[in-house]
């Protein structure tokens, strides 16, 4: 009530708060916290990250069978290209967002979301595999190494593989549950997505996903090299 | 001890080191702490408000006085850094004749072993002043910290790790052992004492077989049972055989491994071996060891390293300790000879007692431990 | 005050006795849970945190009572291991990180900033409701059963051996996490974007400055500690293994990572707490602070440098013998610019004019326990004296120090200072000096003997203890009732002074700085007409001439209690 | 404080954040993108080494990730204050990296000799 009660006052733009002074200065600040959001993003992964990075230098050779015996990088890559093209699209999204084109806007968004699914169909079909190939850490854990290698640091493996693409998938859902909201709220005409920049900021955090699993890619189904 | 101690005997030869360390930076607390007293209280009651004192030109920055009280502070800073670092290095490196104990540590009690005669010990450890020792920790369960303050010596017992430090003692008498590392409810019991003896006093110590020596063997005999009742050597021949390498002349030697690494057969080496034996898989060998990751405990690892070690070492060859070993006697019956092995007044009162001879191979239910999950069972 | 002397912009409430203000404009408690005003959230923090304070001190006089004796028997092993592991977790999770940001910081910010508000009003409130979340999960799981990792959750302890409530204090844990997280993302974007025209980065208040550099390593660190414990709680609950040895994991990675945390942790802790001592002490010096831009710097540097030292946590672990080195090496750079600070407040009082108010007193306190604080953590950053002191009593006292020495007297400095502005009323200021000299004493009493207990060996964590400790420990004891007592009695006369104190006008201090622009208590949205700014930051040195207020009226004559409000 | 004197003087007018991006520019950045992500599957079947083909990999994803940070996230153009908080993250990580130094080193001790 607060808050409509200083627009009145301020005859401000509809969407503005009244803690800012214009349209912009609330923008900048959007963005600004939509960066320092996405850098507790960056640290949050960044310490997982740190983990594989540690078990992988001390562990190569298992982390390399593990890897490319049992990871399959043709969905890999797959999910690859979905994941960049929703980015593609998102990206459109925004731009049609800023051009005030509400059907494209909602179309690009749309496309998204329908790649967000095809990304998390595919994550599943793989992590059922692991499923039933007893690849899930914990009591039932199994591991036949070709090479005779240690199974303990093989569940490491799996346990970081499944940590770590499982809080991206986390994002993933995170990011299909706001691109509803968001298409609802477009498509409901309503003034606070009328303006572009929740969608861009959206935008961005979707785009951050994206960074994530350009890392994750190589990490867990490419390197060091297939031989 | 008197009932007010202001400073822990000095009885290694780092507490001299440490000691002298903690003094210098302890003027230097004291001289910046009562200038930054003197001054704040001097120049408050001074500039008190309706003191009548010149307060003209106030100055609000000053580069040259910023720098002034940065670089020494900074120098000094970096002064103490070097100074510690010797200590602390030496620390991580034993000298060669140093005499090796190995050190389990487990809820909530040490366990410790003597590698020169074999003598095994519960929450006490007895050494003689003036020879260098050297400890080889590991924890069976939680991380726990092996500290003996009067030695200003502290390591981590790491659960899969081996960590190493090195002490020796200057002054007999009896030391506080404690576990620095909380690890649970009794983590304040967990501890004993070390009692620094004269050699003289040591060497009768050893001869009538240690407080609470388990008599049965040295580590390499135990290791060495062990060795046959695991059968070990139906593939780890004298030479090296289709199925298995020998373990002759193992310790100290490089091994080139199946996933393309070297690796030096030393301690660590050889407990993945018989923890992850694929892990360590010798070039031009099949995986066909088991792990003997959940059947064996630390005790009996080490013992089988021990063994091993007395099987020559391959860097430079020699027979003779593994003779030796296999021909010491077993030590006698004779543990009324020890000096006072309860700790008198101290406040480690409910250790419970681990009996004289008990078999290693049962350690999971010692102690009290409410774990036994590694128990060592066959 | 002439009216030619107020800058322009700013518009002096005089009447604000007349004018509904942020306490009084609603009082229905749906207006006071679903507020989104700055003020209302720091208020409602404030409760939190007091008494989460409260649940602390108990744990901790719980612990002190325990320890007169070597045998204690008060309580069992494991009720003693709680009882710290509580002590630890509220007042570090739940107080210390949260205490002074979350209130003072989020009270003063836009008053300071010249805004209306934070840049998120309804993300802060979602802190709050965070906060409360995980500090009820966690409390309700400490309490009904109890924990017994000690706040440090070591691995392999925590993820299997302990039989304690760890996983649900973890998701509390967590949770908590995520409030200070969004506070931080709050204020940064609030310093960036919502400042006052004409003012400056270096017009900045040092206040303003501290909270920036908390939040970056808010922002920073936090998300890792996040992903720490809840690893910690998946392998808890599932049984995986990247922490726990027996199945190939790394126990020393856990500490890597939770200190990679935890040790910047401290200086989100210690921070705001030098941002209050600039504030106080400028005003009660009636003068700028000595080298503003060097105080700035060493701000940030704290910042940066508190991520690279971790590693000094760790030299008996097992950890490199050379990581030791860079980390130790760098722990010592990392006490130049705390050195700095220290000699820049001395260099301050110099030629002030030095008004012993309750919270200069707590402010004076404040320098002289964090200039032990610091120096002993040099103790602890001397690789081979550490490894003597590391776990034992002499590096909880030298914590102690900063945290109880420093935050916590930076933080009381802070209440009694912005006091008037947040109730608008006077604390009475002969308790509030007798309180802040019982808390100087209490505390040198109870801290300083666990230096020489921790040189003698003495482990922390240790429920029961060798007798020859004993004396050092009553002595201890018997100063813990003192600081408890000076802890106390702010609480009494708090609480009276919000009906029987003195009513404070907007500037009982005669302080500059922009909140004390506004009347006392703020109105709603603060500033009815956003500030212009002109002056740098602590203009006491032209009080005739541009000054914000009036000195000459605000003035108080001499013994405490005598009228402050001049308007 | 370069930024703080900038946007202070011209209060909360930070020219930027609104630009508008061309679709051709995205259009281009997901071509390349696409070819790196070939490139890097390619590289796997090259043998480098293991640490060069780690190397690789990596080298392309931050590639990949900067192009996707510049232009899909539009900081390229931002404001300072953007290309700052956009970096301070990817910065600050490797400080964590350092642990690796701990693991590298563990095994040195006793191949020196400090008496």
């Amino acid at each position: 009530m607060s808050v409509e009660a200083a627009h009145d006052a301020h005859g401000h733009h509809p969407v503005q708060y009244h803690q800012f002074e214009d349209m912009e200065q609330q923008n900048e600040t959007y963005i600004v916290g939509m960066w320092s959001f996405l850098v507790t993003e960056i640290m949050f992964f960044g310490g997982l990250f740190l983990a594989y990075s540690i078990f992988r230098m001390n562990n190569q050779a298992i982390f390399t069978e593990a890897g490319h015996r049992y990871l399959e990088v043709d969905k890999g890559a797959f999910n690859t290209v979905v994941l960049l093209t929703s980015s593609l699209s998102m990206a459109m999204c925004v731009y049609y967002a800023q051009k005030a084109d509400r059907v494209k806007q909602l179309l690009c968004l749309g496309f998204t979301l329908l790649c967000s699914f095809v990304f998390l169909g595919v994550k599943a079909m793989e992590w059922s595999k692991e499923f039933a190939e007893h690849h899930l850490p914990g009591a039932n854990f199994a591991y036949v190494s070709d090479a005779h290698l240690s199974t303990a640091k093989a569940q490491i493996f799996f346990c970081l593989y499944f940590a770590m693409t499982g809080l991206h998938a986390i994002h993933v859902i995170v990011g299909i549950l706001l691109m509803v909201v968001l298409g609802v709220l477009i498509a409901a005409r309503r003034p606070g997505v009328k303006y572009y920049m929740p969608v861009e900021m959206f935008g961005l955090y979707w785009h951050f996903v994206d960074i994530v699993w350009i890392f994750l890619f190589p990490l867990f189904y490419l390197i060091p090299g297939k031989r | 001890m008197n009932n007010f101690p202001l400073v822990p005997d000095q009885a290694s030869t780092f507490a001299k080191q440490v000691d002298d360390i903690f003094l210098a930076l302890t003027s230097l607390t004291v001289f910046f702490t009562v200038l930054v007293f003197t001054l704040i209280l001097v120049l408050a009651i001074r500039y008190r408000r309706g003191s009548n004192v010149n307060r003209a030109n106030p100055s609000d920055h000053n580069v040259l006085v910023e720098i002034a009280w940065t670089t020494p502070p900074l120098i000094l800073g970096l002064i103490m850094f070097v100074w510690n670092v010797k200590p602390y290095a030496e620390a991580f490196n034993p000298p060669a004749n140093a005499e090796e104990i190995f050190v389990i540590g487990k809820r909530w009690m040490w366990h410790l072993q003597h590698s020169a005669n074999g003598i095994r010990e519960n929450n006490e450890l007895h050494v003689p002043m003036g020879r260098p020792f050297k400890l080889t920790i590991i924890s069976q369960d939680v991380i726990h910290g092996f500290y003996v303050p009067d030695f200003r010596m502290k390591r981590d017992a790491m659960p899969g790790q081996y960590n190493t430090v090195w002490f020796q003692a200057t002054k007999p008498g009896k030391h506080h052992l404690f576990c620095s590392e909380y690890c649970g409810t009794n983590h304040s019991e967990m501890g004993g004492w070390v009692y620094v003896m004269t050699p003289e006093d040591y060497n009768n110590w050893v001869k009538s077989g240690g407080t609470t020596a388990d008599k049965a063997s040295t580590p390499e005999q135990a290791g060495y049972d062990l060795f046959t009742q695991l059968a070990c050597g139906n593939c780890h021949k004298d030479k090296d055989s289709m199925r298995a390498p020998s373990l002759h002349n193992l310790f100290g030697r490089h091994r080139s491994l199946q996933n393309g690494q070297t690796a030096i057969a030393d301690d660590t080496y050889i407990r993945k071996a018989i923890r992850n034996p694929e892990e360590t898989l010798l070039q031009g060998y099949n995986a066909t060891m088991p792990s003997y990751k959940d059947s064996l405990d630390e005790q009996q690892i080490h013992d089988l390293i021990m063994y091993i070690k007395s099987l020559g070492n391959g860097s430079a060859v020699s027979l003779q300790k593994a003779t030796e070993a296999a021909t010491k006697p077993a030590g006698g019956a004779n543990p009324s000879a020890a000096p006072a092995s309860q700790p008198v007044g101290s406040a480690t009162p409910a250790v419970p007692a681990v009996s004289a001879g008990q078999p290693a191979a049962a350690p999971g239910t010692a102690g009290g431990s409410a774990t036994g999950t590694v128990g060592g069972k066959f | 005050m002439s009216a030619e002397a107020i800058p322009p912009g700013i518009v002096l409430e005089r009447e604000s006795a007349s004018r509904p203000n942020y306490l009084n404009w609603s009082h229905s408690v749906k207006d006071w849970l679903l507020t989104t005003d700055h003020k209302r959230i720091a208020i409602l923090y404030l409760v939190s945190i007091t008494i989460m304070f409260g649940l602390g001190g108990i744990a901790a006089m719980a612990i002190r009572a325990e320890l007169t004796s070597p045998h204690g028997h008060l309580m069992e092993s494991d009720t003693y291991n709680k009882m710290f592991t509580m002590h630890g977790v509220v007042m570090i999770f739940f107080f210390l990180v949260p205490s002074i940001p979350a209130t003072l910081g989020n009270f003063l910010l836009p008053l300071m900033l010249g805004a209306r508000d934070l840049a998120f009003p309804r993300l802060n409130l979602l802190s709050w409701y965070l906060f409360t979340l995980g500090g009820v999960i966690a409390l309700g799981a400490m309490i009904c059963g109890g924990v017994d990792t000690g706040w440090t959750f070591y691995t392999p302890y925590s993820s299997i051996y302990s039989n304690s409530n760890v996983a649900v204090t973890l998701v509390g844990l967590f949770i908590a996490g995520f409030s200070s997280i969004v506070t931080g993302i709050n204020f940064i974007a609030t310093i960036h974007k919502m400042r006052a025209p004409g003012l400056t980065w270096t017009r900045l208040p040092l206040f303003i400055w501290a909270h920036y550099a908390t939040s970056i390593i808010i922002v920073l660190g936090t998300p890792v500690v996040a992903v720490t414990l809840g690893l910690v709680l998946v392998e808890r609950t599932l049984h995986i293994g990247i922490f726990d040895p027996a199945i190939g994991g790394d126990p020393i990675l856990f500490q890597h990572m939770f200190w990679f945390y935890s040790h910047p942790a401290v200086y989100i802790m210690i921070l705001p707490a030098m941002g209050v001592i600039n504030e106080v002490l400028a005003c009660f010096c009636r003068k700028r602070i000595f080298g503003y831009t060097f105080v700035c710097g060493s701000t940030l540097a704290i910042a940066v440098f508190g991520f690279m030292v971790w590693g000094h946590h760790m030299f008996v672990t097992g950890q490199s013998l050379y990581t030791g080195m860079i980390f130790s090496a760098l722990s010592f750079i990392v006490a130049v610019p705390s050195a700095i600070k220290v000699f820049n407040w001395t260099a301050t009082i110099y030629k002030g004019e030095v008004w012993f108010s309750a919270p200069m007193i707590y402010c004076l306190g404040f320098i002289g326990l964090f200039t032990i604080g610091g120096l002993t953590g040099l103790y602890c950053s001397s690789l081979s004296v550490d490894v003597h002191i590391n776990m034992t009593y002499f590096v909880v006292a030298h914590f102690h120090y900063v945290m109880v020495g420093g935050a916590t007297l930076g933080y009381l400095a802070g209440l009694h200072f912005w006091w008037p502005k947040m109730t608008g009323r006077m604390y009475p200021e002969g308790w509030a000096k007798v309180a802040a000299g019982l808390a100087f004493v209490g505390f040198n009493l109870t801290f300083f003997p666990q230096f020489i207990l921790g040189y003698l060996g003495m482990p922390r964590r240790y429920h029961y203890y060798p007798a020859e400790f004993q004396i050092w420990h009553v002595l201890s004891t018997a100063g813990s009732s003192v600081l408890a007592l000076g802890y106390a009695i702010p609480l009494v006369y708090f609480l009276w002074s919000l009906k029987y104190g003195e009513k404070a006008g907007p500037n009982p201090w005669g302080a500059a700085g922009l909140e004390w622009t506004v009347a006392s208590p703020p109105t709603q949205f603060n500033f009815d007409e956003l500030p212009v700014v002109t002056w740098e930051a602590y203009n006491y040195d032209v009080p005739h001439e541009n000054a914000i207020v009036d000195h000459s009226k605000n003035v108080l004559p001499d013994a405490e209690g005598a009228s402050h409000s001049a308007h | 404080m370069e930024h703080g004197s900038h946007s202070s003087e011209i209060a909360y007018t930070d020219s930027g954040a609104a630009h508008i991006t061309p679709p051709s520019t995205y259009f281009k950045t997901y071509v390349i993108l696409l070819v790196l992500m070939v490139a890097t599957i390619a590289a796997t079947f090259r043998d480098f080494g293991t640490v060069g083909n780690n190397a690789i990999a990596m080298a392309i994803a931050t590639t990949k990730a900067t192009l996707v940070v510049a232009y899909f996230m539009q900081v390229k153009g931002s404001s300072r204050l953007t290309i700052m908080w956009a970096l301070i993250g990817f910065v600050t990580l490797p400080f964590m990296w350092a642990t690796m130094v701990d693991y590298l080193t563990r095994d040195w001790i006793p191949h020196i000799g400090w008496q």
